[in-house]
């Protein structure tokens, strides 16, 4: 008998249903709800099956109405329900905002201390299906500005798996970012995958010579990247943030003193993304370190365009990653 | 009116009206004094619906308020004194001065707030009694809103969820025909909000909200429709407010007038002219009343001024929880 | 269809609904060719409302449409090949190839788009309106969404605006029972579309949205009472769509046998029916129409294939204007 | 005769309101819409006596509706108007951001260039006033993330006067924000007072010693401590943005390229505020100009308190800046 733990072939897709499963299963008082999560088997089919296992009124489908379903989420998570609640983009979710930055991320300062609300909703985000200019952006380190709420976003198969029962635990909101080009992504995953932490971002190649920090989607690129790069003998070392708010400085920075360079690479439009408010930290902690300036590669500034020569372009790209780190080694 | 218990119960309605009325007239003068600040929205004119929808809810129901709650709240139960000290700014107030007169709240007597999104409150309340059905509790969540709340996309989403799934809240509309300084045939293309019900399938009525007792039939009546699983139910309980909007009100939008002709239809001179009339009530024990919540009042300002600060050292401290589940 | 005008028109409206359905199916067959990428949503089924409601529009007229609004945009007058062209992606398309199927715009004929945020484009239509009455335009806004939009509070919203206001909005309810796969009785509390006007004071009716004439007999009145100044109107058509929502949907949420009834009211064969009933066409007739609208088909992917790419480096046009006001 | 131009004393308030008033009478098409603009005056009595002059058709009373009203703004502006659409706070715009950022910044591109959207949205925004949670947030630098619309925030009395008719004639949407805490700020105007541009930023106080860049409000916190820091002999030079999107970059990179020491003062929540994107501009475009990291001073990442000291300590404050610039330039 191996004391391996046995592995098994999955998806991305899979994991996260799979997460859903387990948790409606260890907790009675979770329950997902959101548009088409049940009779159409969710929009990216990550609900599929849940329906008929766990019957409509835990696989609840919802009306068109996104400030509702997201308030009502706000509403039975006080109530002492779990919600998972499902907003199919993060497109259509600036329709729930105010109730997602006027009370969710408020109640519990406003009430001083007395009302928590231990909610999860769970959004797709990204471009790249040519879905154009109201389905394919990437807002979610546009969320991580908001105090009282905390973003998560899972890249690998074991953070799609593991990271929604510890939102669950989470006694605030937590909102779980799922690229919506990760779905189909194949791997492994032990058997008994379990929860994982979301406090800390991970190394997820070790390398002297410069640090790529991103996360989601982004890192394969960045690993992708990485592996080109290291033919030519530059060594990135690369990390995951997983989670956007808060985020743990520790590691990047940490980073930056062994490599001296960095460079951010985020899907978010470049002004005001994410990458921006990391940058900005470098900057004050870490400048000492820095060999050269923080670079950053971003989405274009523009709605998303259809046709996908064009989504192509305005997307960060391996190519473009490979070159800025090129020219950032042999400069300093 | 006819027994005791009626008589007695009458008497009590009174004195809560009175209260609300002479703790937020108080409220006034120290706003005016400058030991309340921000936004004060007094519920002046409007007590009745408050203290006639409190009296049929039980201890374990819920309740969603607005930011012109200091009614609603002191109607629930709240303690004078603990919402005095929240516009104080003091930590012994219900929010520990966080939240101030738009956001009371008191987790014992399951009072979840102090919206000061007009309408927000209401996919707030569809979730409670979603959590409440879904685990089997019977009880009702009264959800207030204002007739300004009525125009917002988050009341018809509400409105259609809570009855789609049949859920026990009470959708409590305080229609005083002005959403601040816009009247309502301004904001509504068919003022009549009871019959909006229709749309969503939802059993509907409106009252006349300066009328105590007969809110409290209506509200009785809505919440016993509800508690027997029928469902949401709308009642709009038609009122007025006797007072600006807030403190920064020039109300130029009103006239004089019609402010005067609502002040005949005054909630509490009506309840006491009744009882008065029935033979219950006299100066005497009107006085008496008006002693005993002065008194209360008056123990409110004192709790409020003898409050403390909270130390600036904790301003970070209710963003996030404290500790996470085990 | 009495008199030769009334056939004429008649056979003219069947070939539009033939042009939108024979353009669909070969959309369908270029999306699989990966030809055309992104979101596409069929409107196979529901070719009688588009093309009813678009013979009661002047050209003056505005359309506001939503992300399955092929149909739409061919009724109102689009050119096949230049909606082809856009989902290829090629800047021949309407809208350069940046919209793609979701966002077919085209200012000549004031169609303002292809909306793919479900409910987006009420507000917008009620602007458009409001900017005609503001400035003394005599011209009806019609807006078409789905039994889904009906839920989000933007609609309530659309609704009072216009109704408030006196709008001359035409709002198209598209009700083919489903948003996406869940089933209109797991959205609206009460599914009767139509009778949501009253709490807007909003004239409404409702109409067999498989069967062009009757629709067009609908529009018709809806768009005489807009015109005469009577304020907004909301039509519900009654329609189904035959497909499934978009190429992703494996329609586990609906049985062969529902689609297959549903057939058996196809908006096409129902009028090709009654016309060889009446005598005015026969199957050499329909053969001619076809071949035309197969030829405007294979025209319209010539087009897209000879179109050509907007060069990347124009990558960030079109975010701001080019230039501003003098 | 004096060739001086005759100068009026005015308020914050008035000079908006004048501007309101000049449009109107300058364009019929423009037209004033929002939440009690008509008969209440205004909710900071901005549009207080417009009713009476203009009529209820061109001041438009709107029933509470944000995404609504915005939505129609839109239209209208489609449509052949020059709507100012007036959110009562940029708390309650949250139920507009749909609108804004999935129809008013898109439409010029999904529509390959035929229909750009002359929409101007005027919003109060800031603390200050003990309003708490639901009332007081700075969120003007959190919507500069938006391409497609421009973010202008008036501080002085000349540019409330003046960005208003420039934002009219811009093809494109404009959101202006004004900090509630200036409304009731006197000072003097031209009587002729007309437009200003909205391109640039502006150096409101030169110094050599360190840039302070700001805006809005923060602007007179700014040169308040300037005043108190230049009685030691420290020189700060105060840039005012003006426009938060797009950021007028050269103007605050030539003054570091003086002074080689910046500080950001942003009363947004600081993680991914506007300042975090400054920073990293500085870092890309100055980072050989810098003696030192940049700085940023924020409002703390809490929802606002009500309690008035917690307010203050929340907020940006004179004597932070002061400590800031006095540590800074004696550092480095
Ligand atoms: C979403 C939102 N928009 C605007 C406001 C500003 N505001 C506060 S109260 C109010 C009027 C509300 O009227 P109504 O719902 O009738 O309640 P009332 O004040 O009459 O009790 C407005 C416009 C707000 N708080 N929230
Ligand atoms: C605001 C918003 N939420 C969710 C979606 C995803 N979505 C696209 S179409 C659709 C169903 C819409 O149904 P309906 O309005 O009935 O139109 P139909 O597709 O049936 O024509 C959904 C949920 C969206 N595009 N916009
Ligand atoms: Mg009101
Ligand atoms: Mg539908």
């Amino acid at each position: 008998m191996s004391t391996q733990t046995p592995m098994q072939t999955t998806t991305y897709r899979e994991a996260v249903k799979e997460a859903i499963r387990e948790a409606m299963h260890m907790d009675e008082r979770v329950f997902l709800m959101g548009e088409d999560v049940g009779h159409y088997g969710g929009c990216y089919a990550v609900s599929k099956g849940l329906l008929a296992e766990f019957g409509p009124e835990r696989i609840r489908d919802t009306p068109l109405s996104e400030s509702g379903f997201v308030g009502a989420g706000i509403g039975a998570a006080l109530g002492g329900m779990r919600p998972i609640v499902e907003v199919m983009t993060v497109n259509f979710s600036l329709l729930a905002l105010d109730q997602i930055l006027n009370s969710a991320a408020t109640l519990l300062h406003m009430s001083g201390g007395q009302f928590n609300v231990p909610l999860v909703i769970r959004m797709a985000t990204g471009a790249g299906k040519q879905l154009a200019a109201q389905h394919a952006h990437s807002l979610e380190g546009w969320y991580a500005h908001i105090p009282g709420i905390r973003i998560v976003s899972p890249a690998l198969l074991e953070d799609a798996r593991g990271m929604l029962w510890t939102a669950l635990q989470d006694p605030d909101p937590v909102l779980i970012f799922e690229n919506n080009t990760l779905y189909n992504m194949e791997g492994t995953l032990p058997e008994k995958a379990g929860p994982v932490d979301i406090d800390h971002a991970k190394i997820r190649r070790p390398g002297r010579d410069i640090t790529l920090i991103t996360y989601s989607a982004s890192l394969f690129k960045c690993l992708d990247a990485a592996e080109v790069l290291a033919k030519e003998g530059i060594e990135a070392e690369v990390i995951d943030l997983r989670t956007l708010r808060p985020l743990d400085d520790a590691t990047y920075l940490a980073s930056i003193a062994r490599t001296h360079r960095a460079l951010i690479v985020d899907e978010g439009w470049r002004s005001g993304s994410l990458s921006a408010e990391i940058s900005a930290r470098i900057m004050e902690q870490g400048f000492y370190d820095l060999d050269l300036p923080v670079e950053r590669i971003c989405t274009a500034e523009i709605p998303m365009p259809y046709a996908r020569h064009l989504e192509e372009a305005a997307l960060p790209r391996v190519e473009t990653i490979i070159a800025a780190v090129q020219r950032m080694v042999r400069h300093g | 009116m006819q027994t005791p218990l009626e008589q007695h119960h009458a008497i009590r309605q009174l004195r809560q009206m009175l209260l609300i009325r002479r703790f937020e007239e108080k409220s006034a003068e120290l706003y005016s004094a400058t030991k309340i600040r921000g936004f004060l929205h007094l519920y002046i004119g409007e007590e009745a619906v408050a203290v006639g929808v409190m009296a049929t809810l039980t201890p374990e129901d819920a309740v969603v308020a607005t930011y012109r709650e200091h009614g609603q709240a002191l109607a629930r139960g709240m303690s004078a004194a603990s919402i005095m000290a929240e516009m104080y700014g003091k930590q012994e107030g219900c929010s520990r001065g966080r939240g101030g007169s738009m956001h009371l709240f008191d987790a014992a007597i399951h009072f979840y707030g102090g919206n000061a999104i007009v309408a927000g409150g209401l996919p707030l309340a569809v979730g409670l009694a979603l959590a409440d059905k879904m685990q089997g509790r019977n009880r009702v969540t009264a959800c207030f809103f204002g007739d300004g709340a009525v125009a917002e996309g988050d009341f018809h989403e509400a409105m259609n969820l809570a009855a789609l799934w049949q859920l026990p809240v009470l959708f409590l509309c305080e229609n005083n025909l002005y959403a601040m300084g816009t009247a309502i045939c301004y904001t509504q293309a068919s003022p009549d909000i009871a019959a909006k019900g229709a749309a969503y399938g939802m059993a509907s009525a409106f009252v006349d909200g300066m009328d105590v007792m007969a809110v409290e039939t209506a509200a009785r009546k809505a919440t016993a429709f509800i508690r027997q699983g029928n469902g949401p139910y709308l009642l709009e309980c038609r009122t007025y407010r006797f007072r600006p909007h807030s403190m920064f009100d020039t109300e130029l939008y009103r006239t004089k007038e019609e402010v005067e002709e609502w002040k005949q239809r005054d909630p509490i001179e009506q309840l006491a002219g009744r009882l008065r009339e029935a033979g219950l009530f006299d100066d005497q024990e009107r006085a008496g009343l008006e002693t005993e919540v002065a008194a209360e009042v008056a123990a409110a300002v004192a709790f409020a001024e003898a409050g403390t600060w909270e130390p600036v050292a904790d301003l970070t401290r209710f963003v996030y929880s404290e500790r996470r589940e085990a």
